[in-house]
């Protein structure tokens, strides 16, 4: 009985798949499709030939896109959506490496059986400011040199590496990067929502843009960006202590 | 005050790579507080009220020290790679020190692996174990003497 | 000012040249980390003071680059030399090895 | 001419590293090698943006700088765990 239910529904779906591909408006034939209705009128407008100027470092103001770093702009404004996507894949990987490696709330860090050289637990008490304030000047100019968000949380959740390869006794809080990367995801997606209600889209720039090369200026990007920093540091974290901890044994 | 020297780092830090303009000083500022609240207890930099004069013979005493045993070490291993057969002598040994501080050990620890023919393999206590190439005191003061003695002066009015 | 950056540079990657000739020439693992620490830190040293005087107002990051290369390097080469001589890897030709002598205590493994 | 004379010096020493690295016996010399390595390679980072006069380069070499010293505590906390990984 289950099996033919699911036959007959299987069977359903699949005839109206067919149908919706082969006899409907949206899905064209082969080499009639009208991109006018498929992309923005004001993308297919927009040529070489019409450019007003050249963009100068620190001269122009209020371009399209205030990013100095071309790469930001297609990632964090023209392609913020694909972003939204790969931060939310890095948030369910990192969920499953929690998943599979500690079920439980209690664990303690991993015991190993050689102490940590002193030079390198003091060092790294010394080192560890200088490596995360580069993170977060890497988070903060990625609108203005190469970087972002991405290699900049990845370099605040190295830093955290070295801490824990540095002392056997360290622990961070969990529980606070949990809360970060769940605070730093939603503000994302409000930020998202802001621009659909303040301009026309999803995830649009809603801010002015301000001068090429001015720390303030590319206006909604570099707020992603540290949104963007702060999860992925966060969910790097974790996951390192995930991998560092194990299940507390109680008998 | 613990607070303010966490503070004073990562503003330095901060401020040198990015620059000295009225934006990053107040960006600055504020990402550097925030930090500060949070990892004050995972860092260890302390500061009181000497710490002007400490910095000024940092610079002006130990640092001219330290180049130049650097430019020895360097020459001292240009001369053992470029020469033929390598004259070698290796062997652990074992010295005391007077400093106490983490961070007086430590800048003693990393001068001596900078200067020649000597990489200080670890820090216990109040002991320091040195690999040397050239094994030349036949006892533990002889080796200080030699190894370590120089830095030791400078670094114990810096750091107690 | 040129002259100086240049003099500067060419130290440096002499320097550097010297570290790799150092970690390929000498005989065993400690004293190949001695000769590759001290020449690549005076090496670097050297080619990033060459570098500031030929372009002054990068000084800043600069110092920054130079004071992270002076504390990391040292420490990571004393990182290497305890690893190599904890996974039985002591190289027989020392003449004396106090480190051995130490308390049994450390030894957990 | 001074950059040529400078990045052919670099050069080398990269070479003489890595005929090292290759040929290092144990597991610790290839670690040391790979050390040098990347302390050539931001030598050489340094030596672009001065060519380039771009200080965008400065800070690449400073993250290079940070992860190589990572790599070389990563490494030196691997080898130190395996008692006999070393030969």
């Amino acid at each position: 009985m289950k099996n033919l239910i699911a036959f007959v529904l299987s069977v359903a779906l699949g005839v109206l798949m067919v149908l919706s591909l082969t006899n409907n408006d949206w899905f064209a034939q082969f080499g009639y499709v009208d991109l006018a209705d498929r992309v923005s009128q004001s993308y297919i407008d927009k040529d070489v030939t019409g450019n007003p100027g050249e963009i100068i470092f620190g001269i122009t103001s209020n371009p399209e896109n205030g990013a100095a770093n071309i790469v930001t702009s297609i990632v964090v404004d023209y392609r913020s959506f694909d972003t939204l996507g790969e931060v939310t894949v890095l948030f369910i990987s990192a969920l499953g490496v929690a998943l599979l490696l500690n079920s439980q709330d209690k664990n303690k860090r991993l015991a190993l059986n050689f102490k940590p050289n002193f030079m390198l637990r003091v060092g790294s008490r010394a080192l560890f400011a200088i490596i995360l304030m580069t993170g977060v000047y890497v988070i903060l100019h990625g609108h203005l040199t190469p970087g972002g968000g991405f290699p900049g949380g990845t370099m605040i959740a190295s830093s955290i590496l070295l801490l824990y390869l540095a002392d056997d006794q360290f622990r961070t809080k969990v529980k606070g990067f949990k809360l970060l990367e769940g605070v730093a995801g939603s503000f994302y997606v409000i930020i998202g929502l802001l621009g659909l209600l303040l301009a026309t889209y999803f995830l649009q720039n809603f801010l002015p843009t301000g001068t090429v090369g001015d720390l303030l200026s590319a206006g909604v990007i570099p707020i992603v960006y540290i949104l963007i920093g702060l999860k992925v540091g966060s969910e790097i974290a974790g996951i390192i202590d995930n991998f560092l901890t194990e299940e507390e044994v109680s008998l | 005050m613990k607070y303010l020297a966490t503070f004073i780092v990562l503003f330095v830090v901060y401020l040198f790579l990015a620059g000295f303009t009225v934006y990053e000083l107040i960006l600055g500022g504020i990402v550097s507080a925030a930090l500060t609240v949070i990892l004050v207890k995972y860092v260890n930099f302390s500061i009181d009220w000497q710490f002007p004069i400490k910095l000024v013979k940092f610079i002006f005493i130990y640092l001219p020290v330290f180049i130049w045993k650097l430019l020895l070490a360097n020459l001292d291993v240009a001369k053992r790679v470029l020469s033929p057969k390598i004259p070698l002598n290796p062997g652990i040994v074992k010295i005391k020190t007077n400093l106490q501080g983490d961070f007086g050990k430590l800048a003693l620890a990393n001068s001596i692996t900078l200067t020649p023919g000597t990489l200080s393999i670890d820090v216990e206590g109040d002991s320091l174990y040195i690999h040397t190439v050239d094994v030349k005191g036949k006892n533990e003061e002889e080796n200080r003497e030699r190894i370590s003695e120089p830095f030791e002066k400078i670094l114990g009015g810096i750091f107690k | 000012m040129l002259i100086a950056s240049y003099v500067f540079l060419v130290i440096g990657g002499l320097f550097f040249l010297l570290g790799g000739l150092g970690i390929l020439r000498m005989p065993d693992t400690f004293n190949r980390i001695q000769a590759g620490t001290k020449a690549t830190t005076l090496g670097s040293f050297s080619i990033l003071i060459g570098v500031a005087f030929a372009n002054p107002s990068w000084i800043f990051k600069i110092i920054i680059i130079i004071v992270f290369i002076v504390i990391s390097n040292p420490i990571g080469s004393s990182a290497i030399a305890k690893a190599t001589y904890r996974s039985n890897h002591i190289p027989t030709n020392l003449v004396q090895d106090d480190l051995a002598k130490r308390g049994e205590e450390h030894d957990t493994n | 001419m001074i950059d040529y004379i400078v990045f052919s010096l670099l050069g080398l020493g990269l070479l003489f590293a890595l005929i090292r690295f290759i040929k290092g016996p144990s597991l610790s010399d290839k670690v040391v090698s790979l050390d040098t390595f990347n302390m050539i390679v931001i030598g050489v980072i340094v030596m672009l943006a001065n060519l380039f006069k771009n200080n965008l380069y400065l800070d690449i070499a400073i993250i290079y700088a940070i992860l190589a010293f990572l790599e070389t505590v990563v490494f030196a906390r691997y080898v130190e765990g395996k008692k006999d990984a070393n030969r």
